[in-house]
């Protein structure tokens, strides 16, 4: 059987993560095919609707990524979101998903190599997880779109 | 500034050194070339050495020559230079000389053509601490050979092979 | 106090050279809206930068972010840039400069051709190589789609000119044209013409002149480039096979090595080589050996020890410390052998490769020397110009300015600071140009229109070559509601924009998504550029398939190209629910704020008041002249005292700069032009307004605990050193041993960079001691000496004054230990092989800088600003916008940015108010529409949004209708969205990143995973 | 304000079992303000409901919308349509939305909140009692603080012999509520006030006296 692939939709700080995501691409280091980043000004922007619809369109996984606490362009959006990923989770598992599907992680722009590291590490995770409960009847079971 | 390598070539081309290689056509005697590192490497380049060759094949004849490997300006340095030949650490002298050795050693040459009399030396002596069966020449004594010139207070350390060519000479008169 | 009054011309700046250099140093002063006139003797602009196939140290070109900033419709008219274009004499002086200029003819009207070559297969011989059309000269082949895009014909080589005007079949070809001669008044000028490059034909030892397969370093670069003589592949130029082993050798034509080399360390050659390492690992073949034999690894950029480490580490690039003997290939054999030895055994190595790349120096070129002659510039005896020992860009002509390769080997980077600098100095010498304001684009009705996309898919070929572009484009077509897509190559190309803007206008496309690199980089780039043909900004969408598909799978071609697809998928469906918005303009605060009074600060601040802006300069200390008060000479032996008198002088007798001392960076709020910053002077508040920040905080002489500092009283710091041989004369009469180890609390775990100052300041400092006791012996223990640049020339002066140099290695480092009066140091001599040890009089530990970690995280904070992992400020683009930093409207300099030498602190001052004036010489500033919005009919006054926000910005207010509702100004708002996340109402969006955007890029995202 | 909180999902999914096209209905009033039924919450549920439904292999339909208020059959008129389309309504309004709704459409109607209590907002995200609807307001002896609504034993003449050191003795985290009257009457000067007795309450005007109405004569039609 094909190895099961998990989508990761992870919404990343303009300030702080998408620009480690792109540090790690500049300097090449690889991470998992299934991680797709949404550009947000802050993770204070990050609503948990759209983690629930994340979940509730099939992603396997969820990464919140903010910038490191003290950070934050704007104060304390990172904090908050913070709140919102706690919030969310409770949901989650009232609704039967796990979760640590769902997770906040922090870094700085130069931190390129700890996105890669992140992003293989939460796709490891959910792998190890399976596919999200929650897919589609007819879902295509995890393979990568 | 200019090599002397490149007059003798081009006296050569002008005819004004009349120098020939008749002496070497039955005899065979061969001979490499020991390229100076301060004329050919680090000041002219192959150049020079294309004009050392020149001169060398019309003086022994082209087909006696025998090449080390590398050469040119990429020969190896005769471990004599800098001073070394002066300055004592004979033994590390000789140490770093062994490579030259070889090389020549390596070529089967009769004769190892220095235009360089720090080479000369360094070359002549690793040949004989090292128990080589070559000698050492200077491009210049050669030349005088060919011209039926060379007197005989030069002629004193050729091998015996070479005693006897052209020995016409005023000196030798007397 | 009077002002000193300023020279100040009605006339333009002229720019000479339109490489990188060139085009910063015009932009910038476009920018600031003093007229510019670049000229360039080559058809196009780019120079150097667009032969390289990729830059370190981001291992791309990246040339397409600054290059179309040169189009004519940009830059309010300010730039007027001519190709062809040479200076044939200068008169008058600095404020008066009368240049003549002459324009070379093309032979080719550029309206009329179309670039469709016939000219050039007709006659060949007289049609002038032009870059990418041609595969004649593949070598020397530049940008693939030059500007402007059309051929040169070269006149004098012409024997039919009937038949070649007959040729062309759109009567292109003017055979009669002549060169126009023009005359140009100029306040000052920058020569901005770049370097040569050392040709090794010469080195026969090195085989280049005979062997194929040895090739100079920018040779090899055009190899891997997809727009080289391979289309991209790597190959043996002998026998058109892929290498299995590749080397490259080191320091040609540099350090005084061969004939005719310089004898400066030309300073870029390290890191070039060893990106292509990388980059020849990466993309061609990570089976490819590659070897670099070197003398001294000088990585001693801002992170570029990282590059170093990651290029040995990562990549497995492997690298010998040895001056190879020379480059052979035996009769009959085909590969290349080269001839070496190694520190550890004294025994000759022969080693086999496929290919030998010589990393060539740059050298003066001639045309420019002798422009530089004409000026009466004096030059050093090598050609390239001498500089005042503070001021780098400075020649000894008032008035006239260099920077970049010009001035001497350097990096990007460099001479993009370098070019920032000039700028500032030639822009103080003329008057900025009044020019109507573009008037801003309405939003158009039919912005809103029904959706029609464009897809603009923009990567060049080198940095796309896991993607496969065609079908992207393909694939795009497919797309619901996309009207047009294509590929566009160079975007480094102001002309290629055209076309783009016409497939835009016939396809009546209203909305368009890029799919390039970082919309960090492209959005506000193609903002400008798609405004003039009515694209809403708002209604443009990134993709970014470079860094998140091209490359960071570059090893996996099928997810990339998938992954790239939806991306671009995503992004049709965000830029489908985007809507069109408008800017608004506010008036600009026209005042700078400088944080840090050391000669960083000073020199920013006076140069910024030099040019009419108010600046307020806060210093946390009671003191001016920050670390520089530690220092007495600089190694050209410039008196850093007199300049920090000289520089406090001013900067506390301008009338236009108001110093705070002792004063601490409290609060901060704002946005570009409409800063707000609160200080605690002396511990009072106090409020101020300001339009930009420099950042100029500097760093800490390290201080670590090694080799008994602190508790020896013989070891002592390079700092302490140089005062004891100022002060105490007497007592180093006395040494007889002076032992000094470099790299001490640098390039290590705790401090993984380069301190990049140390090794010219142990230099400086052996010489200093020798000056009083000659008879002294110096020992100097480093790991890679890295005396860049004309330092390289006080290494072999210290050299030749017998200072004995040794290399450690970081396994094996020196002991010192404290023996009675002296202090023991053990070393090992890598040469003679044996342990040394030496009983000094005095142990100087070269222990760098580190970042003021502390108070940068503190700044940091109440800025917003991003740090480095060391601790230092980081900027916005290391290469291209080296003084930037991400927030619009802040800029670094000096040791806050990593730690260098005064000389190059004081150019990054002024690059950075050059940079800062961009900002400043506005009077107005454009608003992005970037606020939260409230939907007043939804709105439920909860108080949500008013508890939530950072920064106090909504605020229930009584409407027209009565109804108290949340109101969010647009100006404040500083668009971070926590009000619409919590909004329990739902009643709040950010514009452009509304939930309907987010939620469709979503569902495209994952529309197959539950299809 | 009224105060509520959602159900547990379980409930909720046991509610609607038997249907699949649900109506699920904020309020933008007093559930919007405390985060419980406002628009986005619904949207939040919505999307839990589907995931947890599809879970066990059952697609739900939800379609979601708030109305401006629950409680008043003028809006609550506005989904008649909506209704129609869908087997079952879930309402995220406070009690009284629910009844609205339930009393309009002959549809089975679910509530989605706990209506809590009739409260205030201490900061953001937390909400306290402040009232219990008693139909005697007294505030104006005790200083402003309801000894009805805050006090756990609803004592009417002083605290109880269980409250020590400011603090309820049923929940330590509760401030004792004729605490808080003393400190604030003293602080106003108004201690005697506290003096005065306070006669046994009437509970007929609170719900002790069975269901309320109020009308409006001049209003009422």
């Amino acid at each position: 059987m094909e190895q099961f692939e998990p989508v990761i939709v992870a919404f990343c700080c303009h300030y702080c993560a998408y620009t480690a995501a792109d540090t790690a691409g500049s300097q090449r280091l690889s991470y998992p095919v299934g991680v797709k980043i949404v550009r947000v000004p802050c993770t204070g922007k990050v609503d948990a609707k759209h983690l629930l619809t994340a979940f509730e369109k099939g992603a396997d996984g969820v990464l919140v990524a903010g910038c490191l606490v003290g950070d934050c362009h704007f104060k304390d959006g990172n904090v908050k979101a913070a709140r919102r990923v706690e919030f969310t989770k409770k949901y989650l598992e009232e609704i039967g998903i796990e979760a640590e599907r769902l997770e906040m992680v922090r870094m700085s722009a130069g931190m390129g190599r700890e996105f890669a590291e992140t992003a293989t590490a939460i796709t490891e995770k959910i792998r190890a997880l399976g596919p999200s409960p929650v897919k589609g009847k007819n879902c295509c079971c995890g393979k990568a779109a | 500034m200019k090599s002397i390598y490149e007059y003798y070539a081009k006296w050569i081309r002008e005819g004004k050194l009349k120098v020939s290689s008749d002496w070497n056509k039955e005899r065979k005697v061969k001979f490499t070339i020991q390229d100076p590192c301060q004329i050919v490497r680090k000041t002219f380049g192959d150049p020079i050495a294309d004009d050392l060759r020149y001169v060398i094949g019309k003086v022994v004849g082209e087909e006696n020559i025998i090449e080390m490997t590398p050469n040119k300006s990429n020969n190896y340095c005769c471990g004599g230079g800098g001073g070394f030949l002066q300055s004592g650490f004979t033994e590390a002298r000789r140490a770093y000389g062994k490579v030259k050795f070889d090389q020549i050693m390596e070529t089967g040459a009769d004769y190892c053509i220095t235009g360089c009399h720090n080479c000369h030396a360094q070359v002549h002596d690793i040949g004989h601490h090292f128990g080589g069966h070559y000698s050492t020449v200077h491009i210049w004594t050669l030349i005088c050979l060919s011209l039926g010139v060379l007197g005989p207070n030069e002629r004193a350390y050729l091998g015996d092979d070479l005693k006897d060519v052209n020995v016409f000479h005023p000196e030798s008169e007397h | 106090m009077q002002k000193k009054t300023k020279l100040q011309s009605n006339g333009s700046v002229l720019v000479v050279g339109g490489g990188l250099g060139g085009i910063r140093a015009a932009l910038d002063l476009a920018e600031a809206r003093k007229d510019v006139i670049l000229v360039d003797k080559a058809p196009c602009i780019g120079g150097l930068m667009t032969q390289l196939d990729r830059t370190f140290p981001t291992n791309n070109c990246d040339l397409c972010t600054v290059a179309p900033f040169t189009a004519k419709d940009s830059r309010g008219g300010h730039l007027d840039m001519r190709g062809l274009t040479t200076v044939t004499a200068v008169k008058g002086k600095e404020g008066n400069f009368t240049v003549s200029l002459m324009t070379a003819p093309r032979f080719v009207n550029v309206e009329k051709c179309t670039a469709c070559g016939e000219c050039q297969r007709k006659y060949p011989e007289c049609v002038s190589f032009a870059p990418g059309l041609d595969p004649r000269a593949p070598t020397c082949m530049r940008y693939p789609k030059a500007t402007p895009y059309a051929y040169v014909i070269d006149m004098a080589k012409c024997a039919d000119k009937e038949g070649l005007k007959q040729c062309c079949p759109v009567g292109a070809i003017e055979t009669d044209a002549l060169p126009k001669v023009e005359e140009a008044q100029c306040g000052s000028i920058i020569l901005a013409a770049g370097a040569a490059l050392f040709d090794p034909s010469h080195l026969d030892y090195f085989g280049y002149a005979a062997q194929p397969d040895v090739v100079t370093s920018l040779e090899y670069e055009r190899i891997l480039s997809a727009s080289g003589p391979t289309g991209g592949k790597l190959l043996r130029p002998s026998n058109g096979q892929p290498p299995k082993k590749v080397a490259w050798i080191q320091c040609v034509g540099s350090r005084g090595l061969q004939k005719g080399a310089g004898a400066y360390c030309s300073s870029a050659c390290c890191m070039f080589a060893l990106k292509e390492a990388m980059v020849t690992r990466e993309r061609f073949d990570s089976e490819i050996e590659t070897t670099i034999f070197y003398m001294d690894m000088r990585a001693f950029g801002k992170d570029y020890e990282k590059y170093l480490n990651r290029a040995k580490e990562q990549y497995g690039v492997r690298l010998v410390h040895s001056r190879p003997h020379d480059v052979l290939r035996p009769v009959g054999m085909d590969k290349l052998q080269i001839l070496y030895t190694v520190d550890e055994a004294p025994k000759h190595i022969t080693e086999e490769f496929d290919m030998v790349v010589l990393s060539t120096g740059f050298k003066m070129n001639e045309d420019v020397k002798k422009l530089a002659e004409d000026l009466a510039v004096e030059l050093y005896a090598d050609g390239f110009p001498k500089t005042d020992c503070f001021n780098a860009v400075a020649t000894s002509v008032p008035g006239v300015y260099v920077c970049g390769t010009l001035q001497g080997g350097k990096d990007i980077p460099e001479t993009m600071t370098q070019a920032s600098a000039a700028s500032c100095l030639a822009g103080a010498k003329v008057a900025v140009t009044p020019r109507p304001k573009a008037e801003l684009p309405a939003v158009t009705p039919e912005c809103a229109g029904s959706p029609r996309v464009g897809v603009l898919v923009t990567l060049c070929d080198h940095e796309s070559t896991a993607l496969d572009t065609t079908a992207l484009v393909e694939y795009a077509k497919s797309i619901p509601h996309v009207v047009c897509a294509a590929a566009f190559e160079a975007a480094c190309d102001p002309s290629s924009f055209d076309a783009v803007k016409a497939a835009i206008l016939a396809n009546g496309v209203n909305r368009v998504v890029v799919a390039g690199s970082s919309p960090r980089y492209e959005l506000e780039k193609y903002q400008a550029m798609l405004a003039p043909v009515g694209i809403n900004k708002y209604l443009i969408e990134v993709a970014n398939i470079r860094e998140q598909a091209a490359w960071v799978h570059a090893g996996e071609p099928a997810a990339a190209n998938a992954k790239a697809k939806q991306l671009v998928a995503m992004a049709v469906a965000g830029v489908m629910a985007a809507k069109p918005l408008a800017d608004h303009v506010v008036p600009a605060n026209k005042n700078a704020l400088v944080v840090g009074g050391g000669v960083t600060g000073m020199t920013a601040a006076l140069e910024l008041a030099g040019q009419g802006a108010k600046v307020c300069l806060v210093e946390k200390t009671a003191e001016l002249g920050g670390v520089a008060r530690n220092l007495v000479k600089t190694i050209e032996g410039g008196d850093v005292q007199a300049l920090i008198a000289d520089l406090v002088e001013k900067t506390t007798s301008h009338p236009n700069i108001k110093v705070f001392t002792a004063t601490e960076i409290v609060d901060h709020s704002g946005q570009v032009g409409l800063f707000r910053t609160g200080l605690s002077v002396n511990g009072a508040y106090k409020e101020i307004e300001h339009g930009a920040t420099i950042l100029a905080t500097g760093a800490t002489p390290n201080q670590p605990q090694a080799f008994l500092l602190g508790e020896n009283s013989r070891v002592c710091t390079q700092l302490d050193l140089q005062k004891v041989v100022n002060e105490q004369p007497k007592e180093v009469k006395k040494w007889k041993n002076v032992v000094m180890i470099q790299c001490v609390g640098s390039r290590d775990a705790d401090n993984p960079n380069c301190s990049r100052l140390c090794c010219q300041s142990s230099i400086k400092n052996a010489l200093a001691i020798l000056k009083e006791n000659p008879n002294a012996r110096i020992f100097v223990l480093y790991r890679d000496l890295r005396t860049y640049g004309r330092f390289e020339e006080y290494y072999q002066k210290a050299r030749e004054l017998g200072v004995i140099f040794v290399r450690y290695s970081v396994d094996n480092p020196p002991k010192v230990e404290a023996a009675g009066h002296y202090a023991n140091v053990t070393f090992t001599d890598v040469i003679m092989g044996r342990q040394v040890v030496v009983s000094a009089d005095c142990v100087g530990l070269s222990t760098g800088f580190v970042a003021s970690r502390k108070s940068n995280e503190a700044l940091a904070k109440v800025f917003g600003l991003p740090l480095t992992d060391d601790g230092y400020f980081a900027e916005m683009h290391v290469k291209l916008r080296p003084v930037d930093m991400d927030k619009a409207g802040f800029f670094v300099a000096g040791c806050a940015h990593s730690p260098k030498v005064i000389a190059e602190n004081l150019t990054q001052a002024r690059a950075a108010a050059s940079r800062a004036m961009t900002v400043l010489a506005n009077d107005t500033l454009v608003q992005e529409a970037k606020f939260a919005h409230v939907d007043r009919a939804r709105c439920a006054a909860c108080l949500v949004c008013v508890r939530a926000c950072p920064f106090d910005v909504p605020q229930i207010t009584v409407d027209d209708k009565g109804l108290g509702r949340s109101y969010i100004d647009p100006v404040k708002c500083h668009g971070c969205g926590t009000c619409a996340a919590e909004c329990p109402a739902k009643a709040i969006q950010l514009n452009q990143f509304e939930d309907v955007q987010i939620l469709s890029s979503l569902d495209q995202l994952l529309a197959k995973v539950n299809a | 304000m009224i105060t509520a909180e959602r159900k547990p999902l379980e409930e909720l999914l046991g509610y609607i079992a038997p249907y699949s096209r649900i109506l699920l209905l904020g309020c933008n009033e007093c559930v919007t303000v405390c985060a419980a039924g406002g628009r986005k919450e619904v949207g939040l549920l919505a999307s839990a409901l589907k995931m947890a439904a599809r879970k066990s292999g059952k697609e739900l339909q939800i379609v979601e919308h708030t109305l401006e208020r629950q409680c008043d059959p003028e809006y609550v008129e506005e989904v008649a349509s909506m209704v129609a389309q869908a087997d079952a309504v879930v309402s995220m309004a406070c009690g009284c939305g629910v009844q609205q709704m339930a009393m309009r459409y002959a549809k089975p109607v679910f509530p989605a909140l706990n209506t809590k209590f009739m409260g205030g907002s201490e900061r953001q995200g937390v909400w306290d009692e402040r009232c219990a609807g008693c139909g005697n307001c007294l505030l104006g002896v005790t200083g402003g603080i309801c000894p009805i609504a805050r006090c756990a034993k609803r004592l009417m003449n002083g605290p109880c012999g269980g409250s020590a050191n400011g603090v309820c003795e049923i929940t330590p985290d509760v401030p004792c509520a004729w605490h808080l009257i003393w400190e604030r009457l003293e602080e106003l000067g108004q201690t005697e006030d506290y003096l005065e007795i306070i006669p046994a309450k009437d509970w007929k005007t609170a719900q002790g006296g069975g269901p309320r109405k109020i009308i409006r004569e001049d209003l009422a039609e």
